[in-house]
């Protein structure tokens, strides 16, 4: 934004923004995004409370009390005070489980995301630095994955090796890797092709050197905001998988098992699949919101109003 | 692009123009809706093996016998009566009253293809087990056949009453046969004809109004339509919505919720199916803890049986301590009963030297919430259950791979009151089923031996010693018993069977 | 042009094939096809038969060699699970799945381009956050969750749409809505940055200049040039409703492919779910062509 | 003339932002008559071009107009409504020529449909009139087979030709007033010179009064009969051309004069001839492979023929030549950062790709054109500038800091600087520390590609003399790469011009900038509008 520069000559602006660093002015512009603070605001709450919410309120998510099955929550008649948001089908506290379940959710989310990220970020790094046929065999290889039907890849690779934890992430990671590598592989062109990595290879500097120092910093901006996005997939991916029972394993509860759990009880205990889905809900929203905010953020043409 | 959003706009009006032309299901028109869960792919049941099968294959074809659900006994259906001539001759002869969908009359020539065509023709699912016993069967007259047995095997009219008759020379001849001559239409015997077939989405049904009656009776509803609905959930909002009348497989909590609307009823009621751990006892997986029968027995002791078939089965589920449903042949009840005692279970454990627990991957593929439940159980007691939850497919290759160490199985034995149907499968000589986890030659020879008599006396005799050494020596936990729910709108009559197996001709209208 | 378009066809063949490889080797590893097909109540001795007398026992180097060249032949193979030939299953199927993947796109369509607009055109405003807060939200929201409400709501509560099924067009404007759903969010913010970008370009302020204004300028000089990205977008959503309706085909009970797919991974039906990943990745990438052509329609810079 | 075409008084235009609202153009007060031309001078962020924006109501979305009237014709343009404005006055009375023909028309539609749509839009004439019109006006800006041009496409044109359909678009509906924003800007040389002269003629010949806005001071004295000067928002000069020219007022004015008259003295260094050459490019060629498009085939682009030539050890040679003439291209391989196709580039008798990147590194270090993108932007200046001794290792680790100092020092860059990120620095600044970062190897040669054509006139200068300085300090050879004549003439002892990847001329730079010998030469320079000093202050302080 040409204005923008304008601007930056004119007044008291040209001071302010002057004096700061980088992530001074990143700060800066996050402290004014309303969606930003929103989100991450959102987010913390729900980490905090998937962290330390079940220690605080005294819930475990896997005790059963065969007894105590299908409570409602307590504003629906027939809700008990020790259970806020009633039992499930194996009398577990419900309100454990989900708060349980974000721990799942976000590990899930965060950890799918880094294994796409490492694949993605390395192969379009590579590509973009190297271009070439090194590009055209990392297109093929997206080609590939983008035509792939990922949903069935996913319960085949489950099949093959076995429902965990460990498994689902990185079945989801290795099927959402093509948007980290498309955005790497341009923005790493981009910045092969700007004046400062032409000096740094004057210098000296090795390629290895110039990737990891010059490409990969600058794309970090663009990187985090797909990683956030991507987080949020993760967890409706895994969600997904868990509905169509090939992802997480029973008892650990997890949102999309737990609305895979009630779904059976859809029209009489809605509220079974209903809180799990605002949860889910309200995670990826609060994920996406950051990610839109972080955009905003790292964008050096943006201004925040 | 302009008109491609024009276009585009076109499909989605013209999408809500297009009247709602839903099948209409009610009284009015005589047309009865049922859903089940799976699909439905292929008319034959000589073809197939799942319980949707057996109930579609009750409706459109028949089989010289059949079980009579108040006594849970063989009766004659397309047979008139029999004659057991020595251990391995039997003679049947026909009713001559039979007609099939196409108007022939049924005669002893159809009976004898029949079984000659499941006898040579290896494709077929009825294969495998009709040979085992079967040496022959030649005609005796125009409605009379003789079966000529290899052996003695007991449980003769259950497998006779899976043969589907058909029409003399519809699949084909010998080496020339067609797997599919009756896949999508098919020329039955029984109480309905298919006018239409759409494979996996639903079979459409009318009466055969020349049918015999027979054992089954004359069915009340002139018409009737199956649908696959995969999704439970959208079963209920049909049936809520008047699209089906008529639901099975439907758990407790489901059906208790459902019912509390007017429009349905619920029935809870008795079936054949029970629930069981098969433990890896011949450590077929490796050297395991499982291996030490003190374990075993712990597991038997940890689990609280009773809690969760109330609890969570409800209806006339209840605990069970052998290896098959107490109310079919054979299953004898004297045996070692391992009461609920998690202090005992903890102490049989220590003694075995797992006074700390150990590490158990316990597989299941069906009932989750029980096989929850019942984890919870053992690890009450030390034991850390990893459940392996999943798809069937998953739980059939490690089975196969013998990674198993111990698995949550449940079976239904469908319309079959005799214990040889769950021992037929369950303890095979493991070079010929993987199931047979004992290790222990002796449980083989005693609970498949039970199907290679007649005598009624020693059948049971060896069932009893069978059942009783695989109590004592707890190579499964026995569970409980399963109930059967079926959801029904208020405009039908549907009662339900003491083995739970859906019998739909019998349903009228209110 | 024909040079172009033979070059796209041979990459299309190559990942066409290298998926299949991959689809051929997973699959058989993954899932044992002589015990889908004995069932479940066969012991280890007939599904020992059936490996031999199906040649499952061989190697699988030799047996993807005779089903490829079966696939050159036009023999697709039979189906274990359904027992029948494989195309005539695809054939029944494929309706369906083009029904609801065009009846989504037109909810993709009708929803995702007048919102992007409308937000583009009134940047930080009251309707950008509508705007904006539709995409967020959309995209937060599981298909299988939207689906399950959408039945209560729609179905049950206010029975206005059946429940299930897939007779009349009517049965699919649920299914349409929820899987149209998941493709807003990505299509409106495309169309909006899309849109920004070419309100901000050099040409817009030229046709300004012109005297050009609201309405006119948008439909005159911004709408074919912000479209260009929309269209190929358009056809990677289309891909995916091909090939991601698994979720929704089985909610709505709807016989297309991709419920066939679901069910032919469970039943290990090795030969459709070969075919299948073939079909999805055929489709895919021959929308993303048909995008390209249908982009250098749009665009002049393209065709010379 | 009595009334005035157009009158704008105490116009101020503003921007929101979260810090208040920043005025960025104050005060403007001005008058065009009928037929005249009007010229504004400014760098840019002066206000000239935000000015005519809020005039002919293009401005960007925060910005507004925030006092002042603007008057046309007796019509008070602030008082129209939007819909009256854009229906009597956009295109019709005021039209626009903006500075990137590139950009500046609709990619996706015919010249033909762009041209027309206006006058049926306005006039209500039918589609035959308005195509006739539109010939008429593709022939009145000169341009070839105007029937022809009518079915094509931008992409089709030069940026020459796509200017020409620019200035026959807005003169489709015979306006009033013309503004022409800096419209020979991205042009190449020779080229503006023609857009120049065109307009000129058709100023003149359909009777309209023109804005010229450029930041060139030598190309609107050529073009106006009156010049306004503009500074940070603020009209600081105003007058007849000869007077501002001759009898500038303000300081900046002044400035902005200085820096044209220096320009064009070359500077007399003597130096011996006979040095040895440092580097000999020997039959060097590079071509690039064009990917086609969807239905386009490939194209091979030769960016350099054959050449050879040797650099002098100690001396400063500029390669002259416009966009696309190859000689950034030569530039990189000359550097060792691109290889050539065929033949050899040695530093002394070494062939560069014989070397290390490390030991090449320590020979040839390059410079580059835009400030924006020489520089890490997640690296402090210190870390910047002192990379290169981190990477070599040829400085004791204790004592990388103050030699950094020194050589920012140097570069003019003072201590403060060091902690510093690239976004805190103006564009002169940063140019700074990309020369720091280039000397601190201490490299026999410097290779600078378009040094200062991104920087404000004024800031030229000043890392001009830098680069002068530090060559004779550091006892270095320069190469310029410049499409600029003043640059060259300023620095330079041997010039070579190129073209079309080829060197169609070579010699001593007061020859080749005097007196060229080849026709494309001559037609270079005489593009370069430099304001004659005039003679009878010549020398005498201003």
């Amino acid at each position: 934004m040409q204005f923008l520069q304008n601007l930056v000559s004119f007044g008291k602006i040209k001071k302010d923004l002057r004096d700061m660093t980088p992530v001074e002015v990143m700060l800066r512009k996050a402290r004014l995004h309303k969606g930003f603070k929103f989100g991450a605001g959102l987010l913390l709450i729900i980490a905090f409370l998937g962290v330390f919410g079940p220690m605080i309120l005294g819930l475990s998510p896997y005790e059963q009390d065969l007894t105590q099955r299908l409570l409602p929550p307590v504003w629906i008649e027939g809700g008990v005070w020790d259970h806020w948001l009633g039992t499930d089908g194996n009398g577990r506290d419900y309100l454990a489980r989900i708060l349980f379940g974000a721990r799942i959710s976000i590990i899930i989310g965060v950890g799918a995301a880094c294994v796409g990220m490492l694949i993605g970020v390395t192969l379009g790094v590579i590509a973009g630095f190297f271009g070439g046929w090194v590009d055209q065999v990392v297109n093929f290889i997206l080609t590939c994955q983008l035509a792939l039907p990922g949903l069935l890849l996913a319960m085949t690779i489950v099949f093959l090796v076995g429902p965990s934890i460990f498994v689902v992430i990185m079945v989801i990671g290795a099927l959402h890797w093509t948007l980290f590598l498309v955005v790497a592989r341009s923005a790493t062109k981009r910045i092969r092709s700007l004046d400062y990595v032409t000096a740094a290879e004057a210098i000296g500097a090795s390629k290895l050197q110039i990737m990891l120092t010059d490409i990969l910093p600058n794309l970090m901006n663009q990187i985090v905001v797909i990683f956030t996005l991507e987080v949020g997939v993760a967890i409706l991916s895994e969600a997904s998988l868990s509905f169509l029972g090939v992802g997480i394993q029973p008892p650990t509860p997890s949102w999309g098992l737990l609305i895979a759990e009630g779904k059976d009880a859809l029209f009489y205990q809605p509220w079974l699949i209903i809180l799990p889905g605002i949860a889910l809900f309200l995670l990826v929203v609060s994920i996406n919101m950051m990610g839109d905010g972080i955009r905003d953020i790292t964008d050096p043409e943006s201004t925040v109003e | 692009m302009n008109r491609f959003i024009k276009y585009a706009s076109g499909v989605a009006l013209a999408a809500l123009m297009v009247a709602p032309t839903v099948a209409l299901a009610d009284k009015a028109n005589d047309t009865l809706v049922a859903a089940f869960s799976r699909e439905l792919t292929n008319l034959d049941y000589n073809y197939g093996t799942k319980t949707e099968y057996i109930i579609l294959g009750d409706l459109v074809d028949d089989s010289l016998f059949y079980v009579d659900p108040k006594t849970l006994a063989y009766v004659p259906s397309l047979a008139a009566d029999f004659t057991i001539v020595n251990d391995t001759t039997v003679d049947v002869n026909l009713r001559q009253d039979v007609t099939f969908h196409s108007g022939a009359a049924m005669t002893a020539d159809d009976v004898i293809y029949t079984f000659n065509f499941i006898l040579t023709d290896d494709q077929n699912s009825r294969h495998a087990k009709i040979a085992d016993w079967l040496d022959g069967i030649e005609k005796t007259g125009e409605f009379s056949v003789r079966f000529n047995l290899k052996a003695p095997y007991a449980n003769l009219f259950n497998d006779l009453y899976r043969v589907r008759i058909r029409k003399d020379g519809i699949m084909g001849t010998a080496g020339n046969y067609d797997s599919n001559a009756q896949a999508t239409t098919i020329d039955g015997l029984g109480p309905y004809k298919v006018t239409s077939f759409d494979p996996g989405v639903e079979v459409v049904l009318e009466r055969h109004e020349g049918y015999f009656g027979g054992a089954k009776g004359t069915p009340p509803i002139k018409n009737m339509v199956i649908r696959s609905i995969p999704d439970i959930g959208t079963q209920q909002a049909e049936l809520m919505s008047g699209g089906i009348q008529w639901m099975y497989n439907v758990k407790k909590d489901v059906g208790d919720a459902m019912a509390r609307s007017p429009k349905v009823n619920y029935q809870l009621g008795e079936s054949l199916r029970i629930g069981f751990l098969i433990l890896d006892a011949g450590g077929y997986s490796g050297d395991h803890p499982l291996t030490d029968v003190r374990v075993r027995r712990a597991m038997n002791h940890a689990i609280n049986r009773s809690s969760i078939a109330t609890n969570l089965i409800g209806g006339p589920a209840k605990a069970v301590h052998t290896a098959c449903n107490p109310v079919v042949f054979g299953c004898e009840q004297d045996v070692a009963i391992y009461e609920y005692d998690p202090e005992k279970a903890k102490a049989l454990l220590a003694e075995a030297g797992y006074a700390d627990g150990f590490d158990l991957d316990l597989w299941s593929y069906r009932d989750k919430q029980a096989a929850q439940a019942l984890a919870d159980d053992l690890s009450k007691v030390g034991i850390r259950v990893n459940l392996k939850h999943g798809k069937l497919a998953g739980l059939n290759k490690a089975r196969k791979a013998r990674e198993i160490q111990a698995y949550f199985g449940t079976w239904g034995s469908t319309a079959s009151p005799d214990t040889a149907t769950i021992a037929n499968i369950h303890w095979r000589d493991p070079a010929k089923g993987d199931r047979n986890l004992s290790g222990n030659p002796k449980v083989n020879e005693l609970m498949l031996g039970g199907e290679k008599t007649l005598d009624v006396a020693e059948r049971k005799r060896l069932y009893s010693e069978g059942l009783k050494l695989i109590a004592d020596q707890a190579y499964w936990v026995p569970l409980w018993t399963y109930s059967e729910g079926v959801l029904s709108s208020d405009d039908i009559v549907y009662n339900q069977d003491p083995d739970g197996y859906p019998r739909l001709w019998n349903i009228k209208w209110k | 042009m024909f040079r172009f378009i033979m070059s796209r066809l041979l990459v299309v063949v190559a990942v066409a094939l290298a998926l299949s490889v991959v689809a051929f080797f997973l699959l058989n590893l993954a899932v044992d096809p002589a015990q889908a097909i004995a069932g479940e109540e066969a012991d280890l001795l007939e599904i020992e038969q059936i490996r031999q007398r199906y040649g499952f026992d061989r190697p699988l180097i030799t047996r993807y060699f005779e089903w490829f060249s079966g696939v050159l032949h036009g023999d697709f193979g039979v189906s274990y699970y359904w027992n029948k030939p494989v195309g005539e299953l695809l054939l029944e199927r494929l309706p369906e799945t083009i029904t609801l993947a065009l009846m989504s796109l037109s909810v993709t369509i009708l929803v995702a381009i007048p919102l992007g607009c409308a937000a583009a055109l009134n940047p930080n405003t009251f309707i950008d956050r509508m705007a904006l807060g539709v995409a967020v939200s959309a995209q937060a929201i599981p298909n299988f969750w939207l689906g399950l409400m959408l039945i209560i709501l729609l179905a049950v509560i206010y029975p206005i749409f059946p429940v299930s099924g897939d007779k009349t067009l009517y049965h699919f404007v649920l299914p349409a809505i929820v899987l149209g759903a998941s493709s807003v969010p990505p299509v409106m913010r495309l169309m909006r940055t899309g849109l920004l970008e070419v309100m901000n370009a050099d040409y817009i302020r030229t046709a300004r200049s012109k005297g050009y204004y609201g309405w006119r300028l948008l439909i005159r000089h911004s709408l074919r040039n912000a479209l260009l990205p929309v269209v190929s977008v358009l056809a990677v959503q289309l891909g995916h409703k091909f090939g991601g309706s698994v979720i929704t085909e089985s909610v709505f009970a709807i016989n297309g492919l991709g419920r066939l797919a679901l069910e032919s991974i469970l039943g290990a039906d090795i030969p459709t779910v070969q075919i299948l990943v073939f079909v999805f990745a055929f489709t895919f990438l021959a929308l993303n062509l048909l995008a390209d052509i249908l982009n250098a329609y749009l665009d002049p810079r393209l065709r010379t | 003339m009595t009334e005035p075409l157009l009158k704008i008084s105490n116009l101020a235009v503003s921007f929101k932002t979260h810090y208040g609202q920043v005025e960025v153009v104050r005060d403007i007060n001005l008058t065009v008559n009928k037929g005249e031309t009007l010229g504004i001078v400014g760098e840019s962020g002066s206000g000239k071009t935000m000015s005519m924006l809020a005039m002919a109501r293009l401005l960007p979305p925060l910005a507004y107009i925030s006092a002042g009237s603007i008057q046309l014709d007796g019509t008070d343009l602030l008082a129209l409504n939007t819909a009256k404005f854009h229906q009597q006055i956009s295109g019709k009375k005021i039209a626009m020529i903006f500075q990137e023909p590139m950009t500046a028309l609709n990619p996706v539609y015919t010249i033909g449909r762009q041209l027309t749509e206006t006058v049926m839009f306005h006039e209500k004439v039918s589609h035959a009139t308005a195509v006739e019109r539109a010939i008429d006006m593709l022939e009145a800006v000169k341009m070839p087979q105007p029937e022809q041009r009518m079915g094509q496409y931008p992409h089709q044109m030069s940026g020459g030709q796509r200017q020409r359909v620019m200035i026959a678009m807005a003169l489709m509906n015979s306006p009033d007033l013309l503004i022409a924003d800096e419209p020979t800007t991205a042009l190449d040389v020779t080229v503006q010179d023609e857009i120049i002269e065109l307009l000129i003629d058709l100023q003149k010949r359909f009777g309209m009064a023109m804005i010229f806005i450029s930041h060139d001071l030598g190309v609107v004295s050529r073009i106006s009969d009156r010049i306004i000067v503009m500074q940070k928002g603020d009209i600081v000069e105003t007058g007849n051309t000869a007077d501002v020219l001759t009898k500038p007022q303000h300081p900046y004015t002044k400035g902005l004069l200085e820096c044209l008259w220096k320009l064009e003295e070359p500077r007399q260094i003597e130096k011996p001839d006979n040095m040895p050459p440092v580097i000999s490019v020997k039959g060097i060629k590079k071509s690039y492979t064009l990917s086609g498009g969807l239905m386009r085939k490939a194209t091979i682009i030769e960016a350099v023929k054959t050449t050879s030539f040797e650099v002098l050890a100690g001396e400063t040679l500029a390669i002259v030549g416009e966009s696309g003439s190859g000689k950034s291209t030569m530039a990189k391989i000359i550097n060792g950062l691109i290889p050539a196709d065929q033949g050899q580039v040695l530093y002394g008798d070494v062939d560069v790709t014989s070397l290390t990147d490390k030991q090449r590194a320590r020979i040839v270090q390059p410079i580059f054109q835009d400030p924006y993108s020489t520089l890490n932007p997640n690296h402090t200046i210190g870390y910047i500038v002192s990379r290169p001794l981190r990477i070599h290792d040829i400085v004791p680790a204790a004592e990388i800091k103050q030699k950094t100092l020194d050589v920012m020092a140097q570069a003019g860059l003072t201590e403060e600087f060091y902690h510093r990120f690239p976004n805190q620095l103006s564009g002169g600044q940063r140019q700074r520390v990309a020369i720091a970062r280039a000397i601190i190897l201490e490299p026999k040669i410097l290779i600078c590609d378009e040094p200062t054509s991104a920087l404000d006139v004024s800031i030229q200068e000043q890392i001009l003399d830098l680069l002068c300085q530090l060559q004779k300090d550091l006892n270095m050879t320069l190469i310029i790469i410049s499409h600029d004549m003043a640059v060259v003439g300023y620095l330079s002892d041997r010039v070579f011009v190129m073209l079309n990847g080829e060197i169609v001329e070579r010699g001593k730079a007061e020859q080749v900038l005097k007196s060229p010998r080849t026709d494309y030469s001559k037609k270079l320079m005489a593009s370069v509008y430099n304001v004659p000093k005039p003679q009878s202050e010549a020398g005498a302080p201003l």
